[in-house]
C-alpha cells in the first residue's frame, strides 16, 4: 500500500544523513562524555561539534546552547527556571490561549503556585493583536512567552516585534519554536529572542533529544539539577547519540532550507487549492499568508475529523487533527476554539503537515482520495442532512461533558 | 486503537441513513466532544421492525451508531430498552477507554428514539 | 589494540538484543504514539509492552511506571514532585552523604528553598547507621531519599530496613536505584519502597531513557508539564525507540540476572583479590561483602587515579576514578571523604566496574598490567618516597582551594 | 582531553627523581586537589644545571612539571624567575580549563625551589 506521511509536525521520521551520524554513538562509541578513557574520550568532541551546528542554525554561540530532552522539557526549564530565578523581580507572566499544552499547561500551574499569568487572545486567523500585548505589560512582568508558530495552525506569530516589545520593558522573552526550527531562518539575535526551544523530532533528528538557547546573561534556575553536565544547568548523562543527531539536523536544515522552504510551500499550496476547490464547505483554519512553508488546517464541516483521518489511514494517508499531544481527550482544539472556531467546525479539522520527502504525486494522492471520504462522512451526519436540508441547525440532548 | 470489529463497522456502517415517517426519533450527542447521533425506528407491534442511524463523530461514535442498530433490529421494545452502552461497547469487543464516555452513546440515542415513540402512541 | 571495558557504572554498551529491538523505531516505526495512523499506531503498543517489562523486573504494577530520559530525571521528579505535593505535611528531608550529584544537588536546592535536609553519614565502609536514621526523623519528615547501590563502591543500602521505617512512620521513601536495577533482584513491594529511579543507559539500554517506579497513591507534582503523555505526569513526545529498548533491557536482565550475578561476582573477586595480592599499599574502599556485584574501588596509595586511568587507556583497560559526572571537578570523591578516606587516598583511588561482556581474560590482562604502572606512578611520587623512606609527611605550600 | 604534547610529557616525563643534595628544593600543591610536585634545583653560577622533579597528581600536573624542567634546564635564574605557569600551558600547547587553576603548579614549584635556594645562599 501507499503510504504518504503528512503528519510531521506531530513527529518527523529521522532523516537518513542524522541516522547515520548518529549510529556510531549507538554501536562503539558508547562512552559515557565524561570519561576519560578511549570510550568516552570523543564523545565529549562531538558533543561540542553538535553543539555548533545548533548554535548556527540560530546563530547564537555554542555556550548559548543547552541540551535537553524534547521540546516539553525546555519550555518547562526555560519557562519555570526563568520565573523562579526573577522571582523577586515579580510574577507577572504574559502567554497566549494557543500555545502548545507544555507551555499552557506550565503557566497554568504557574498560575496556581503565586504566579499571575495573562493568556492572550487571538483573533480568528490565530493571529496575535500586539496592543493587546503592550497593554498587558505591567511592572511586575518578568516573563514574555509566545510561541514562534502554532503546531496547529502553522502561524508565525509576530517575534520582532514581541521581542522589540520585551526588551523595551526589560523582559524576558521565550519563545517556543518547536515548530519554527528547521522550517524558516530564525535569528535569536536580530529576533531579540532571550529564550527559545527547539525539538529533535521536529526536525528529522530521533526523539528524545531537543535544545533551548539561553542568551549569555539570562539566569535559569535548572529543572534537572545534577552533575556538571550543560555547564552545571542540566544534570544526567549525555544522550550522545541523540545530540549528535540534532547537531547533523541543524547542519541539514541549515543547508537545505532555501529550497525545502520552495519545496514545501509549492505542495502546501497545491494541497490547499485542489481541497478548497473539490470540497465545498472546506474553510482554512489559520492566516492564509502568514504560516511555516508545511502546514495546512481545513474543517470539512459536517464530517468529522477523526472519521476522516481514519478513512485516510486506509489509504495509507498519515494526517492528524489538533495536535496530536492532546489525542488522550475529546475536547475540541483550544487552538480553534480560541480562534472562534464553532465546536463543530474544529472537530470537522484536520491538519496537513508535509515534510521533506512529499511528492507532488502524494498531494495528487490526497486530493484523489479525499474528496469521496468527505462526501461518505457527510452523507452520514445528521448536521449535514440538516444543514443541506435548509435546517440550519437540529435539536438533540446534550451529553454532559467530554473531559474526564 | 480500535479492535478489528469497531474498524469493520466504522468502514461498513449498517443501516446508515433515516426512515421516512419513523415511528420514533432520538438525537444525542455534545458537540462539544464531536458527537451527534440521530436514530429513526419503525415500530410494528411492539417490535423494532426497522432503524437507521446518522452520525456526526469519531470511529467509536460510528461503529456503536452501526452496531447498536444490528442488535436492535427485530427486537422486541422490552428487550431493546435493556441494552445499555456498556452491551454496545461489548459487541464490540471493547472500546478505548478515552472512547467509552463520550462517543458511546448509540444506545441512548436508542433509548431516545423509543421514549418519542412512547410518548406519541400513548396519548 | 585490546579494549576492555570496566566502567559499567558509568555507561555501558548496548546490548545487540537490545540495538536490534529498537532499531524499527528508529526507521519506519517512526511515528507519534499519539497518532491514530499507521506511522503511529503500532508505538502506542510498544510501549505499554515496554512498561510491563519495567514493571516485571520490579515487581509492580504496568501503571506504577513512568518513563523518563535519564536518572538524574526521574531524581528530580521522584524528589520535587513529591515534596511539593506533600509541602502541607512538613518540611523536613532525610538523605545521605554518599548520594549521586543528581539527588544531592537536588536536596541543597530544596535546602535553600525552605525545606530542611538532613545529609546522613557512612561509616568507613560506606554502611548506613539505621540507629542515625531513627533519631533524624522529625513529625516533619515527608521524604527518605536514599539510594539502593553505591556508584562509587558499589555499596548496598539496607533498603528493606529503611523501607520498614518509614512505612512505620507514614514517610514517603525513595530509592535511587539506578546502580542497582539489573544488577541484583529488587522488588519494590517488598522492600517498601514508594518511589523508585533507575536508568537505561547503566543496564544496556541507550543513554537518553530512565523510568521511576511511583506507587499506586503516591501523588507525584510533574516535573515537566505538558501533553497527557504517562497520564499526565511527564510531558513530551514519548522517546518511542528508547523506552522499547528500556523494557528489552529490562526483560534481559531479568532473565539474566541469576547467571549475571554469578559471573561479575566471580571476575570481581579475582580482580580485587589479584590486585590486592600484587600491590602493596592498595586497600578496598567500601564493604568488602555487601555490594553490588560488579564494582570494586580500590585506592593505590601514593598514585594519582587520574595518571593511573590514563596508563591504563594507554594499555586500552577503560576504568574510572569517583564518579564519571563529577570529573568537570578536581576535588576528591564526596563519597570517600564521607567515609573518612584521606584525600590522598581519594586521590588514589580507581574503580573497576564490570560488565556482561567481561571475560577471565580480561581480569588478567589488568592483573598484568596495572602493577607496574602503578609501580611508576610511585616512583615518581615524591609522597611514596616520604613514606617509604620512612617520612610519614612531607611539608609543602598549599596552593589554596581546588573547587573554582 | 589532553594535547598530544601533555600525552608525550604524561607518558614520558622528562627528569624525573630528586637532586642529590640540591641547591633548592620546592614543594608546592594541595592533597584536596589531589596535585603534589616536588622541584629541586642545582644551580652553578646563576644557572639552572640540573633540575628534577617528582609529582603526585593527574596528567596535567606530570605533564606540566616535565615541561617546565625542560624550559629551565640551562637557563639563567633571572629567564627562570619569568616563567609562569601560563608559560608552562602554553608550552605544552594548552590544557583543559579545569586544569588550568589547580594542576598547573610547576611553575610555582619552580619558583618555590629559586627562592629556597636564593635564602640558603643570601646569607
Ligand atoms: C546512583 C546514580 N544515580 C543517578 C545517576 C544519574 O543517571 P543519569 O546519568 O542517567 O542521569 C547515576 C549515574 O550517572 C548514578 O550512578
Ligand atoms: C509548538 C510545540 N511545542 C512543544 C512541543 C513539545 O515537544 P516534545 O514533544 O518534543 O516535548 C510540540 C510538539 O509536540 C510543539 O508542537
Amino acid at each position: 500500500m501507499k503510504r504518504i506521511y503528512f503528519d510531521n509536525n506531530a513527529t518527523t521520521p529521522i532523516h537518513p544523513e542524522v541516522f547515520d551520524a548518529m549510529l556510531p554513538y549507538l554501536k562503539d562509541e558508547f562512552g559515557n562524555p565524561s570519561s576519560i578513557h578511549w570510550a568516552g574520550r570523543n564523545t565529549r568532541k562531538v558533543i561540542d561539534e553538535a553543539r555548533e551546528k545548533v548554535a548556527r542554525l540560530l546563530n547564537c554561540d555554542v555556550g548559548e546552547i543547552i541540551f535537553t530532552s524534547c521540546g516539553s522539557e525546555g519550555d518547562n526549564l526555560a519557562i519555570k527556571g526563568l520565573v523562579e530565578s526573577k522571582r523577586d523581580k515579580g510574577n507577572h507572566i504574559i502567554t497566549t490561549k494557543v500555545e502548545h499544552p507544555a507551555v499552557l499547561t506550565t503557566c497554568k500551574y504557574l498560575a496556581k503556585t503565586g504566579f499571575d499569568v495573562t493568556f492572550l487572545d487571538v483573533d480568528n486567523q490565530g493571529m496575535l493583536d500586539l496592543d493587546q500585548l503592550k497593554k498587558a505589560i505591567t511592572p511586575k512582568t518578568i516573563l514574555i512567552t509566545i510561541m514562534f508558530a502554532n503546531n496547529e495552525t502553522g502561524v508565525i506569530f509576530p517575534i520582532e516585534e514581541i521581542g522589540r516589545i520585551a526588551k523595551e520593558h526589560n523582559i524576558t522573552f521565550h519563545t517556543d519554536a518547536v515548530q519554527g526550527v528547521g522550517k524558516v531562518p530564525i535569528d535569536v539575535k536580530k529576533l531579540n529572542i532571550d529564550l527559545l526551544t527547539l525539538s529533535g523530532h521536529k526536525l528529522y533528528a530521533p526523539k528524545g533529544v531537543g535544545a533551548i538557547y539561553v542568551k549569555r546573561g539570562v539566569r535559569l534556575v535548572p529543572l534537572i539539577h545534577g552533575g556538571h553536565q550543560e555547564r552545571n544547568r542540566r544534570g544526567g548523562t549525555e544522550n550522545t547519540a541523540g545530540i549528535v543527531a540534532l547537531g547533523k539536523a541543524c547542519e541539514i536544515a541549515h543547508r537545505d532550507m532555501e529550497q525545502e522552504i520552495k519545496h514545501l510551500t509549492a505542495l502546501r499550496d497545491r494541497l490547499e487549492k485542489g481541497l478548497m476547490g473539490k470540497i465545498p464547505h472546506a474553510r482554512l483554519n489559520g492566516h492564509p499568508k502568514n504560516r511555516i512553508p508545511n502546514t495546512a488546517n481545513i474543517s470539512f464541516e459536517f464530517a468529522e475529523g477523526e472519521s476522516i483521518l481514519l478513512n485516510l489511514d486506509m489509504k495509507g494517508i498519515a494526517a492528524s487533527s489538533g495536535s496530536a499531544c492532546t489525542s488522550g481527550t475529546l475536547e475540541p482544539s483550544h487552538v480553534l476554539v480560541a480562534m472562534g472556531v464553532s465546536m463543530e467546525a474544529s472537530h470537522s479539522s484536520v491538519r496537513f503537515s508535509l515534510g521533506r520527502g512529499n511528492t507532488v504525486e502524494d498531494v495528487d494522492y490526497v486530493l484523489e482520495v479525499l474528496p469521496p471520504i468527505v462526501e461518505k462522512m457527510r452523507s452520514m451526519s445528521p448536521l449535514y442532512s440538516a444543514a443541506t436540508g435548509g435546517a440550519a441547525n437540529i435539536s438533540f440532548t446534550e451529553s454532559g461533558s467530554c473531559s474526564h | 486503537m480500535y479492535s478489528e470489529k469497531v474498524m469493520d463497522h466504522f468502514s461498513n456502517p449498517r443501516n446508515v441513513g433515516e426512515i421516512e415517517n419513523p415511528d420514533g426519533v432520538g438525537t444525542v450527542g455534545n458537540p462539544a466532544c464531536g458527537d451527534i447521533m440521530k436514530l429513526s425506528i419503525k415500530i410494528e407491534g411492539d417490535v423494532i421492525k426497522d432503524v437507521k442511524f446518522k452520525t456526526f463523530g469519531c470511529g467509536a461514535a460510528i461503529a456503536t451508531s452501526s452496531m447498536v442498530t444490528e442488535l436492535v433490529k427485530g427486537k422486541h421494545l422490552d428487550e431493546a430498552e435493556e441494552i445499555s452502552n456498556n452491551t454496545v461497547a461489548d459487541a464490540l469487543g471493547g472500546l478505548p477507554p478515552v472512547k467509552m464516555h463520550c462517543s458511546n452513546l448509540a444506545a441512548d440515542a436508542l433509548h431516545a428514539a423509543i421514549e418519542d415513540y412512547k410518548k406519541k402512541h400513548t396519548k
